[in-house]
């Protein structure tokens, strides 16, 4: 077994994982909403960058932002009609949990009817190529997944922390009525929180599309292995998430190297399964308060 | 139908469920009318899927010529389209109930995936069903209960011979001395599936009676979302020949373009079926070139797999696809034949004769009056072209497929792939 | 001087209830109004209608001579944000504080209001003047904080808004005698300038001779009180 | 159809109940039957007389009975009689869901455990079961009777996590072990050998029978099984198990175990006889289909059984049963209408979400609780009725009756008020101990029965000596508060002060 392969496969995994949990946390916390829907995003993103490269420019940061700006608008489109009409009605939670499947359903159904099941490819953002970094060989595909995916992270995190809008968010997440007592208008931040998330599952999408390719249902995968890593991670927690993703990333990693690739699913699942029945809140529940 | 793409428009949806709505009433009606004036009806199973896209366009690619020479005996065809979900046993069963239903004169389909139960749901109706399913439990079971499946006919031979071709087409290869073998190893990337555990169990067992040996088997599952592992289990074993034992031409592709990223220097690549597909060009472009693959369904490149391609290409843009559309395309000109001999009504008539007559079409001859009511394999099973169906072994050529083996119908000579 | 708040035939409620009725009250700017009552006669729904928190309320609240009220049952709190952002400040009977978040987060978040966000350093000094303890306090999350730690931070992040009207519902609830008379000392000591305060309590002796005017709240109704600068006490005082 | 009489036992105050009114009499004979080893009538049936007209009137109190015999009737008969091969299958398969939906609700209704592994759970039955045939020759009613013990040992393992987790958490965690079941069978040599499922498994229609009959008989084989969960469905629900559980509802389970109730092992029951049922339910499903497919495990499949549930009502056995058929209607029967079906299933799904609150058999109540809200919005600005229902962050008073008795409460202070003199509290002062006069009895009767909270008490600063009036807080561990400066001597000028208070806030109020 290769340490430098196994560790450069864990954090390329880490990173998509990341992007994606860390979108299902942040909603969930803030919004109280499981944001089952992250797929269809994921998919959609895929070919509003596929739209940008066939039409307007294959310019790779036309091509990335087509994708972000797509997940973005997606993102506040599942925001309009699970989150906005259903919050203050009873039963949210779980009304807003079908929600999102159905648009998942819906939305899924509707890019197969609209683009036809071929799947499409996206062209080579960062170019063919090889970095050889010691001894282990790193195309030029994973160190730009790698870099993007830290940059935005960093990003949104550092967003998060310092700026007005963040702190905004940081508040809701922790207790909404005290939230709009300071004036933190819950629509309007909850169009942001979706926006955002929605473009993290934009950038996860066009990462992954352009090794990969895009399909009506490409979004499925990633929906489940965010939702677990969200999960394993707690729901609601941001470190948890990142904590998560690096973990699952790893098991990943270490499975498809020494027991098989068709074993993934299974020692994932067993994992999460595992930390769960230890810790019900998941690996962040008991260090951070998160939403109840 | 001259739609471009056969996606169903908002036109063919209203009128969809005005059909399903309406056929209960008027089936009675149907019945009854007179049938000479009345079209002959072909049902199309197709799912929304790539493979079955390019059977409805070959399908409407056929009928379309035909209709436009006047038809048979005066009387048209219509397709009719059912969908399928063909993932599930109760879906697919659905389907194949509302055709037999609808009593249709043949029915015709690339392929499903829950096999037997579908064959079953058509029950006591015995219009012919032609088939690409490339599937040897399917034939073993209707051979089984032949009287029961008379009607059931797969019009290619069985995944079987792709792993027992597999060891011949290598030493012929290495024989033709366009390509020396690093090492004689083979290099199995395995998927879970039946069709591909299958293909790999025949070539482990035909491969001791080659030169060729077996190297590792990796394990891999639809969907792939990470190729890494399996790359990397190719670069340590240093096999001379990786088989990518898979099915779906997109996930492929993927590969393709990673291995090509930092490959297996001097290994031959071989991928299996997908990129008949057209969106393995599409995805793989430039990093496909050198890439080997086959199918023991595909259009030839001789005079009339030529003209197929040309008709074919001028309604469809693109790269297109080898291999349903030129099925569907041999189906519909097979039945046409039947039905121009045998009254369409007389649907044992029509089957008889679709079994008797051996069918010599773009995909190559399909003669069907056998045990297992399937095309026969081109070299394994006859040596003669036009009782069998030729397996083709394509290479990426300048951006194209190009047929390399069997030599009697190559396009083309194996050339040295990028990575040698 | 201009009525930074104007009550008029106020009634609000929850559902079938209505918890208020008809209240007329008006509170001019540099005013200290102490609304005296016992638990369940309405002090805390009279808060939160003002910000909007009911279930359903019917008549005019004017917030520095802008409608805030009118007749709504939409569900509470769709327009509390935007209240806020006119100059409200509520600090509610609950905590409704981030339990994750530090104090200094709170702090911050207290002064969300666009001008206020642009002041948060100098306003972060002036409360540290009033919550001196807060001080050691900054890097805490406030979950770990004693309750009346808490009541503290709530205050403080009321304070640290650009409010022109501060709704403080019953800073002593749950603290012990003395720490709830060292809170009512802080109040006192804010400077209200040209805004005005209402304090909601259920113990009459902490806030007798310290504030504007005290009224009583009973049964949903102001009764024992002037409910106006202007109007002598004699005339609302309670009748039979 | 009469007019409603007002003598409507279960009319709520201020809202009319419309209930039809049959002619004739008969009830009495209604009240004998019962079903068959449980004490529930079949019917609640009212007689009457009418009073302008004397004629005798029936009332069926409660139609679901008979809505559902209705419904039954037509579901025994009409599919086989009307349909063609192809609708005939797709009725056997709307039954087999509606039996599954059924036995699901059991779980998520009556139980109150968000497991999404039901499917999952048939899933493992008709493998289970399928797999005997398969390899050891099991006859199908052999896998009817082993399909259960699949169910059972399956649910025990997923009930483990169910004890820990909650909610979504478990919901999400049950998504994941279905997948875990799906890869675990698509790479299994022996489950998953055609990756499409197991099949080849003995069937119970009779070979060599024509194919409509035996599809008929299909259906009617998956009919029962449809009864059989209804049946099942009733005797958890109705019966102990359900009404344990429905007394331990989410968030008051506390309230329950301090009742005595342990809800956790009736929930753990529960949970284990619907895993038993979906497990028979796959046996069933095997014995239909002759094997089982993964599909049973995918996300698609559990998608569409939601919608199912959701678009029908979640909580009720005939919201299960009409979303069953409106997807299946759509999924099988519309199959031609390619993806287009499933958009407007999923469109369908979403409005019902957005727009209702309990699918659509929830609609009834929903627009009654929205009549409901609205006028007592109504009735709340009406500030002279109302005035006297005070608590403060009260929401929603589902009891009509507390209204009525704070109203009372309010007649009755306004007459005490008259009985209040200053020769009453003289009275009071000076007949410690004594016989009072009627007045100031009545009076001190409606003080003792005040409230606790905010209720006043004599504390004993030093006993004999200084006495002060507190008022209790009404909450556990929160101490009572010391009211004035007022100090008294002695206990009964301490009570006597009381009494003044109260008089105080009497005359207040």
């Amino acid at each position: 077994m290769d340490p430098y392969y196994l560790a450069l496969t864990t954090v390329t995994l880490a990173a998509i994982y990341g992007l994606l949990a860390l979108g299902i946390s942040i909603i969930w916390s803030s919004l109280g909403m499981i944001n089952l829907a992250q797929g269809f995003t994921f998919a959609v993103s895929g070919y509003g960058a596929w739209l940008v490269a066939q039409y307007l420019s294959n310019n790779g940061v036309a091509v990335v932002a087509g994708g972000v700006l797509t997940g973005a608008l997606t993102g506040a489109l599942i925001g309009g009609i699970a989150f906005i009409p259903l919050y203050d009605k009873p039963n949210f939670p779980l009304r807003s949990l079908i929600a999102t499947l159905g648009i998942s359903l819906f939305g899924g159904q509707c890019l197969l009817w609209i683009f036809g099941p071929r799947v499409k490819a996206l062209p080579k953002i960062f170019g063919y190529g090889n970095i050889h970094i010691g001894p282990a060989v790193a195309s030029y595909d994973k160190i730009g997944s790698i870099v993007c995916s830290a940059i935005l992270l960093l990003l949104t995190l550092g967003w998060m922390k310092s700026s007005r809008r963040g702190l905004e968010i940081r508040a809701m997440m922790q207790n909404p009525e005290g939230a709009a007592l300071v004036g933190v208008g819950l629509r309007s931040t909850a169009m942001a929180v979706m926006m955002v998330t929605g473009a993290m599952a934009g950038l996860a999408s066009v990462l992954l599309s352009q090794t990969y390719f895009i399909s009506p249902f490409a979004g499925v995968t990633p929906l489940v292995k965010g939702m677990v890593v969200a999960l394993a991670g707690g729901l609601g927690s941001v470190a948890g998430a990142l904590i998560a993703a690096v973990l699952i990333g790893f098991i990943e990693a270490i499975t498809a190297v020494s027991l098989g690739g068709q074993y993934v699913l299974i020692t994932q699942f067993l994992f999460i399964i595992a930390i769960l029945l230890v810790r019900p809140r998941g690996i962040a529940g008991m260090i951070e308060h998160t939403r109840e | 139908m001259t739609d471009r793409n056969w996606t169903p428009t908002r036109r063919t949806v209203v009128k969809g469920i005005g059909a399903a709505l309406a056929a209960p009433l008027a089936a009675p009606y149907i019945s009854t009318a007179r049938a000479d004036a009345a079209p002959i009806r072909f049902a199309v199973i197709a799912a929304q899927i790539a493979d079955h896209t390019d059977y409805m366009n070959g399908a409407v690619l056929a009928v379309d010529e035909i209709n436009a020479a006047g038809g048979i005996k005066g009387r048209k065809i219509v397709i009719e389209a059912h969908d399928i979900d063909l993932f599930t046993p109760e879906g697919t069963q659905a389907a194949f109930r509302k055709v037999a239903d609808s009593k249709p004169h043949a029915i015709g389909c690339a392929f499903t995936l829950i096999r037997i139960p579908a064959v079953e749901a058509l029950g006591d109706y015995k219009a012919p069903y032609l088939v690409g399913d490339t599937n040897f439990d399917l034939i073993t079971e209707t051979k089984s209960k032949r009287e029961k499946y008379s009607h059931v006919f797969q019009v290619d031979p069985p995944e079987i011979y792709y792993g027992r071709m597999f060891p011949k087409f290598l030493e012929t290869l290495a024989a033709g001395g366009e390509w020396k073998p690093i090492n004689n190893k083979v290099h199995i990337i395995r998927e879970q599936g039946n069709y591909n555990a299958t293909i790999a169990r025949e070539l482990i067992a035909t491969l001791p009676s080659s030169k060729f040996e077996l190297g590792p088997i990796t394990e891999i599952q639809y969907p792939v979302q990470d190729w890494g592992p399996a790359l990397q289990a190719v670069k340590q074993s240093g096999a001379g020949v990786i088989m990518l034992d898979h099915w779906a031409g997109a996930e492929e592709a993927a590969f393709v373009q990673q291995f090509v990223a930092d490959p297996v220097k001097g290994a031959l690549v071989y991928v299996q079926y997908g990129p008949s597909q057209p969106e393995f060009l599409n995805i793989a472009a430039g990093a496909a070139e050198g890439i080997v693959w086959s199918t023991v369904l595909g259009v030839y490149d001789d005079a009339q797999g030529a003209e197929f391609r040309k008709k074919y290409a001028a309604k469809h843009s693109g790269v297109i696809g080898l291999c349903y559309n030129g099925s569907a395309y041999d189906t519909v000109n097979m039945l046409k034949n039947a039905w121009s001999n045998v009254d369409a009504e007389d649907l044992k008539g029509v089957a008889d004769y679709v079994r008797t007559h051996v069918y010599r079409g773009v995909d190559g001859a399909v003669s069907l009056d056998n045990e297992y009511q399937a095309a026969l394999h081109y070299p394994l099973q006859t040596e003669d072209l036009n009782k069998g169906m030729a397996q083709l072994y394509f290479q990426v050529q300048d951006g194209a497929h190009k047929i390399i083996q069997p030599t009697v119908l190559a396009e083309s000579k194996f050339r040295k792939f990028p990575w040698a | 001087m201009t009525d930074v708040l104007r009550i008029e035939n106020l009634s609000a409620g929850y559902g079938p209830l209505g918890v208020l009725h008809n209240i007329n009250l008006t509170v001019r700017a540099g005013e200290r109004i102490g609304i005296i009552g016992l638990n369940g006669h309405g002090k805390s729904t009279l808060m939160k209608a003002i910000a909007g928190l009911t279930g359903w309320q019917n008549g005019s609240i004017k917030l520095n001579g802008i409608e805030i009220g009118g007749t709504r049952s939409q569900g509470p709190g769709r327009y509390t944000h935007k209240i806020v952002r006119m100059g409200l400040a509520l600090m509610p009977q609950g905590d409704a504080l981030f339990h994750g978040l530090t104090v200094a987060d709170h702090l911050d978040s207290g002064a969300y209001t666009k001008r206020a966000w642009r002041e948060r350093k100098q306003r972060r000094e002036y409360v540290l003047g009033i919550f001196p303890p807060l001080q050691k306090l900054l890097g805490q999350p406030v979950g770990k904080l004693s309750g009346g730690e808490r009541r503290m931070v709530s205050l403080a992040r009321g304070l640290m808004a650009d409010a022109k009207l501060l709704l403080v519902d019953e800073p002593s609830l749950g603290l012990a005698p003395k720490i709830s008379k060292g809170v009512v000392e802080a109040l006192m000591k804010i400077d209200i300038r040209d805004g005005a305060m209402v304090i909601a309590e259920q113990n009459l002796s902490l806030l007798e001779g310290k504030v504007t005017r005290l009224i009583g709240l009973h049964a949903g109704k102001l009764k024992g009180g002037s409910v106006s600068p202007d109007v002598p006490l004699h005339e609302t005082a309670h009748h039979h | 159809m009469t007019a409603p009489t007002e003598s409507t036992p279960q009319a709520i105050v201020g809202r009319r109940r419309i209930v039809p009114a049959l002619r004739g009499h008969g009830g009495a004979s209604w009240h004998r039957w019962r079903y068959p080893l449980t004490r529930r009538t079949p019917l609640l049936i009212e007689t009457d007389y009418n009073r302008t007209t004397l004629a005798a009137e029936r009332r069926i109190l409660n139609p679901r009975p008979v809505l559902w015999t209705v419904a039954l009737l037509i579901l025994s008969f009409a599919p086989p009689l009307f349909g063609d091969n192809s609708f005939v299958a797709a009725s056997t398969n709307f039954a087999m869901y509606s039996a599954i939906n059924v036995i699901w609700m059991l779980t998520i209704g009556t139980a109150g455990i968000f497991s999404l592994a039901s499917l999952a759970t048939v899933g493992v039955g008709a493998f289970g079961t399928a797999y005997l045939s398969v390899y050891f020759g099991f006859p199908f009613w052999a896998m009817w009777l082993v399909g259960p013990l699949f169910g059972l040992v399956f649910g025990i393992f997923i009930a483990v996590p169910a004890i820990r987790l909650e909610g979504f958490y478990y919901a999400l965690l049950t998504v994941g072990i279905a997948e875990l079941c799906r890869v675990y069978v698509i790479q299994s040599k022996t489950l998953g050998a055609a990756a499409y499922g197991l099949f080849g498994a003995d069937g119970f229609v009779p070979k060599g029978m024509p194919e409509h009959e035996g599809l008929v008989i299909g259906y009617y084989a998956a009919f029962v099984l449809l009864l059989l969960a209804l049946t099942l469905y009733r005797a958890i629900n109705g019966q102990r198990l359900g009404r344990l559980l429905r007394a331990a509802p989410e968030k008051h389970e506390a309230f329950a175990e301090a009742l005595g109730i342990n809800y956790r092992l009736a929930r753990i029951q529960v949970f284990l006889i619907s895993s038993a049922a979906l497990g028979g339910v796959g046996g069933f499903y095997a014995t239909l289909l002759h094997g089982a497919s993964p599909s049973l495990f995918t996300m698609d499949q559990l998608l569409l059984l939601l919608a199912m549930i959701v678009i029908g009502g979640i909580g009720t056995t005939e919201g299960a049963v009409l979303g069953t058929l409106i997807v299946t209607l759509f999924d099988k029967v519309f199959i031609d209408l390619g993806p287009v079906r499933l958009i407007l299933i999923a469109g369908i799904m979403l409005i019902t979400v957005l727009f209702l609150r309990g699918g659509i058999f929830g609609i009834p109540d929903q627009f009654a609780a929205w009549r409901a809200k609205r006028q007592s919005e109504r009735r709340g600005l009406q500030s002279g009725k109302g005035g006297e229902i005070m608590p403060e962050d009260a929401i929603e008073i589902a009891d009509k009756q507390s209204i009525a008795v704070r109203r009372f409460d309010a007649r009755l202070k306004e007459e005490l008020r008259g009985l209040i003199s200053d020769a009453l509290i003289e009275e009071h002062r000076t007949t410690h101990g004594k016989r009072r006069s009627d007045p100031l009895e009545r009076v001190l009767t409606f003080f003792r029965r005040q409230a606790v909270a905010d209720k006043y008490a004599i504390l004993a600063v030093k006993a004999f000596a200084e006495y002060r009036i507190v008022a209790l807080s009404g909450r556990r561990g929160v101490p009572p508060r010391v009211v004035d400066d007022q100090v008294f001597a002695t206990p009964e000028d301490a009570l006597h002060g009381v009494f003044v208070k109260r008089v105080q806030d009497l005359m207040e109020s």
